[in-house]
């Protein structure tokens, strides 16, 4: 296996994988932009080379001096993680082409599935399920045409987008031109093509998607599914598996057509086939990424196997360490995405410093996070803080270990998306797994935060923390903190230690 | 050390008097006898209340107050002797960008009179577009951009006269 | 179900019962002695109540003080964790006697569990195995006799005893009496009684128990084994499952003979049978804990069960939540014991202070630990300071996240284990799984840690240390830290954040 | 800055010169350019030598210093001026207490020779007993304590003569 990783990213994906290279005894390697010089990924890499300023056009994305940074450290392989350049065919080819392993599928696979309309083609002569709807390049009138034999209501779609960046639903023909303009504007500025295309729009629909896995040797596994229905702004923010929504037989159809989506573009490496579920239990390819997923842990906790791992030892040439039947769902597990973000206001993204954060911790609770007191939130990249996972013996016991490490969880200095998501997992609807899209406009429309009154105890604390801060400030020192160097030495009263 | 707070649009007052074996605190003209307990967790404040227990978590910005207490996060304002205080609220006839951005259009113009949830303009940040509507009728006094421009977070957008 | 429990406990395991009472909702109540006044379980308790004094015997051990205590905050049940009351069954008594619950066995399995010799004649009874030995009670001259058809080796035990305590290994007849003595006289200090007894002394045993639970409606199940045979002065250091060395079939018969003995006793709630299994598949009883086990999180980790939960649902009279062919060992989980104590100096207790901690962190990583920067390690209890627990798919996996996370795992100013238990289970003997008993004292005799000369890496670490070390004393703060509390604030060139 | 450093029974000299984007250190006459990386954990200790990382753990007590790094920990006392420093080792000849506990049996007297790993007295702690068993061949010059007494960590119980 190759000795040395260099990992094309940031965060906690950045860590999540120099943590699997690290326990195979692999060196790392970090890159980073100006606003990340003093970032954790850095910190915890052996070495990390700068790759320029903040912008990710100007760092990130830089494939050139990605390449360039591997080759000076020696690098011998590049993980992507997700975003950036983990879905450019440019990229995979590129560090190929340097001679380099690439962490993922081929070139042309990242390719013909980053195009929406190729992928749907590609899926239909595979047999797989596709949406109703349009191919990509007409220009409007064509689409106000086809959109007659769609019917209402539907979506119109970029064709290079994803995350719901140009994405609009359409309820009536009155309103379709507008969209269909504004779908054009930010495809154009998310990804300077303004491509689109419509297609039909599934009512109360669930995003299901099937984690895949394909070797060098033919070998292609699914490793069960993960339910990603509750988004808001059609990007996610809880997934879970097992999904409340499938029965075996329903999960066994499905997976066979993920493998069969996988298998139809020679796939190598971990990929996800998204569909659509609809309540009739008929069920359409989205699309596939090619790559690892944000909601990856998920999969690892209900599944009990190391995504990241297998990433590297199939990059390595190995073959499938199970094979399908070997593959079970032996637990439950539930994730939540913290975001800075405003509920309350459209949940807008919102920058600012985290003062003050504690992770919860204890038995089923996980936290993929790169977020760390005094923390600055950079404005550039996605406004991601963490990923809480919670897992238990069964959905109830997941859903109360995500309850109480929701109510531990504290960011303070900046807004995040903390308490709507914790009446997200508390709300009734949850419990009985009625999660498809509709989930957060049916059940929390306008959502705001209860801002109860100060009970006397909140005041109690505030003022405590208040006189704390004063003596700090005034650098009064314990008594018997004489010699001693800490961090917490100048918190005058407030001395540490379980033992008197 | 006395201090008073602004919480949404209450104000709370409360005392401290640090004693050798713990500390009294004035709330609301109650007071309470508690003792300290110490952490290794600089963010973490702890008090002893008879056999309650209170564990919190703090942190301070200028002179806002973050203070997190069973799963709740309340946030507070310190009141300056002035009264004034830096970092307060923005009047409620503004409306403030939520986030620095891009004003990609502006669907109102000044005197035009709008209704609670209307659309007034559109923000790009993060390669999405977000759309800023009125909180509540009025008329617009003011509007502060113009598309193409770019907006700081907290910069006021739009002044929205709120009929008396 | 009851709404608040006290637990009569201290350290991690007290914090591990809190988190599965807040996680139902429950309310939890802290007790401490004054040595524990601010510790991490009292901090994290919605109520505490002080005890005594720092002896056990004027705090933790006192039964009349806990119960006080129980009425005064209205707690409605108790968690005795293990150690200290746990296994005392005049506890157990008292606490149902006050009317209310015990979260344990019954007092009268907890006495007849608590006796060796009488535990030992009612698994006779129940033609569970047994090692061939004495009756306790009898003086030295009827040890001495009976030592001649024992054989040897055999091992001088004490009736009362437990953790290798007043325990004496005779390989010839000449060191006998000697023996006895040194057993009576730490017999007696340990435990107020010196009654001992002899048994044959298995070559190369390993240590099997297995968990076992249950219920007041007559429902009792297993939960597999834990291999516990790495051991140092007779006390548990690693622990993990599966044991390498079971295969299905006598990992069946070993379960069958725990369930009866565990029926035997018409046992209730959890409890762990331990079982000595000699090198030809022969095992037999050792002795029956009537408690939650110090090394339960493996097995949580290895069938996804919350041990605890279960003991609080059980306690509150529901039945078994599941039947044996439920149950599945289902990932590979191993625990390492991390203790105050020098390795190299006959794995002696210290006390001190751990100037800093930083417990490792990742995906198949748990920290079950009360340990915190800055605190006194109480000479008053015991020097365990934390376990650290690492799963994954397999047994190699689980190893090579171990590794890494004693590795990772940081304790500043106090002598710890770590480095020992690292090369314990980098050991090839270990990934051979060759674990009995004796595989300290064959593989690591008379051990030191390597102290290498330090690199330059080191020095530069030190003296970029001391020189923050050297400005943070100065009170020198950094540029804009100007209005903000933190407690970094001080320390000048070090400003955190992952942003500039 | 310097300082010099007792590593077993090696000594390391160290020199630090904080400079505006960076500190460059001496170790034992080689100059290093580094840069330092801000951390949110006061105990950590984060360099950037070129595109080398070196993250490391430090912590102090007196004259005590403790450095993890890559999995090990290294533990140096600081020289102080007079060469004297607080908290050093105990001399070579005297036999110290590991842990604080009671001296359940003295099975030496002074003047009497012993083989390294004879058991020279037996403490109990934690319930359990220790035997304290001699470092070296040598032969008694004092023993401090009596069965009975209660010793503290470090205390010195035997003293013993290691023939020239």
């Amino acid at each position: 296996m190759f000795r040395k990783v260099l990992i094309a990213n940031r965060g906690e994906i950045a860590l999540r994988v120099m943590r699997a290279c690290r326990e195979r005894g692999l060196r790392t390697v970090a890159v980073y932009s100006d606003a990340d010089a003093n970032a954790p990924h850095v910190r915890f890499a052996d070495e990390a080379v700068r790759l320029g300023p903040a912008p990710p056009s100007e760092s990130y994305l830089k494939i050139d001096a990605i390449l360039r940074a591997a080759k000076d450290t020696g690098a011998e392989a590049i993980h992507p993680g997700f975003g950036f350049l983990s879905e450019n065919a440019g990229f995979a080819e590129a560090v190929r082409g340097a001679g380099l392993i690439f962490i993922g599928p081929s070139a042309d696979v990242v390719r013909s599935m980053g195009s929406k309309t190729e992928a749907r083609a590609l899926m239909q002569r595979a047999g797989v399920p596709v949406v109703p709807g349009t191919e990509a390049g007409a220009d409007d009138q064509v689409l106000i045409a086809a959109a007659k034999d769609i019917g209402y209501p539907l979506m119109v779609k970029a064709s290079a987008g994803g995350g719901g960046k140009g994405m609009r639903i359409v309820r009536e023909a009155g309103a379709l031109e507008a969209a269909l303009s504004a779908a054009r504007r930010e495809a154009k500025a998310a990804f300077a093509d303004d491509t689109i295309f419509l297609e039909r729009y599934v009512e109360r629909p669930r995003h299901i998607e099937f984690q895949v896995f394909g070797d060098e040797h033919g070998n292609i596994v699914h490793l069960f599914e993960r339910e990603c229905s509750i988004q808001r702004r059609h990007q996610k923010i809880v997934e879970e598996t097992p999904s409340p929504a499938l029965d075996e037989s329903l999960r066994q159809k499905m997976g066979e057509a993920a493998v069969a989506a996988a298998r139809a573009v020679g796939y190598t490496n971990a990929g996800t086939v998204e569909l659509l579920l609809g309540p009739d239990g008929d069920f359409y390819f989205l699309e596939m990424n090619t790559r690892l997923q944000v909601e990856h842990p998920v999969t690892e906790l209900a599944t009990g196997i190391d995504l990241v791992g297998w990433q590297l030892r199939i990059a390595a040439g190995e073959p499938l360490p199970r094979k399908q039947d070997e593959l079970r769902q032996l637990q439950h597990a539930i994730e939540v995405r913290i975001y800075a973000e405003d509920p309350a206001a459209g949940f807008l993204p919102v920058t600012g410093t985290a003062e003050y954060v504690r992770e919860p911790k204890g038995p089923g609770i996980r936290v993929d996070g790169a977020l760390e007191s005094r923390q600055e939130i950079p404005i550039h990249y996605d406004p991601m803080l963490a990923k809480l996972i919670a897992w238990g013996a069964d959905r109830p016991s997941a859903i109360a270990r995500m309850k109480q490490a929701l109510a531990d969880y504290v960011v303070l200095g900046v807004t995040t998306n903390i308490e709507f998501l914790r009446e997200v997992i508390a709300h009734e609807a949850f419990a009985k797994g009625e999660t498809d899209t509709g989930f957060i406009d049916r059940n929390m429309p306008s959502w705001k935060p209860k801002s109860p009154a100060p009970t006397d105890e909140v005041l109690l604390a505030l003022a405590a923390g208040e006189s704390a801060r004063k003596s700090e400030r005034s650098g009064a020192a314990g008594p018997d903190d004489g010699d001693r160097f800490s961090p917490w030495q100048t918190l005058g009263p407030w001395r540490p230690g379980g033992a008197a | 050390m006395q201090s008073t707070w602004i919480h949404g649009d209450e104000k709370h007052t409360t005392a401290v008097r640090p004693g050798s074996d713990g500390l009294t605190i004035d709330v609301g003209g109650t007071q309470f006898r508690l003792e300290r307990l110490e952490s290794s967790d600089p963010g973490e404040v702890v008090l002893r209340n008879g056999d309650r227990i209170i564990r919190a978590y703090f942190a301070a910005r200028g002179d806002e107050r973050w203070l997190h207490f069973e799963g709740r996060t309340y946030h507070f304002t310190l009141e300056r002797a002035g009264g004034r205080s830096r970092g307060g609220e923005a009047s409620e006839g503004d409306l403030t960008s939520p986030m620095p951005g891009k004003v990609i259009e502006v669907r109102v113009e000044e005197g035009q009179a709008v209704k609670s949830g209307q659309s007034l303009l559109v923000i790009e940040a993060m390669k999405m577009e977000y759309d800023i509507a009125a909180p509540f009728d009025g008329t617009v006094a003011k509007v502060h951009f113009a598309a193409g421009d770019m907006v700081d977070a907290g910069a006021t957008l739009v002044e929205i006269q709120v009929p008396e």
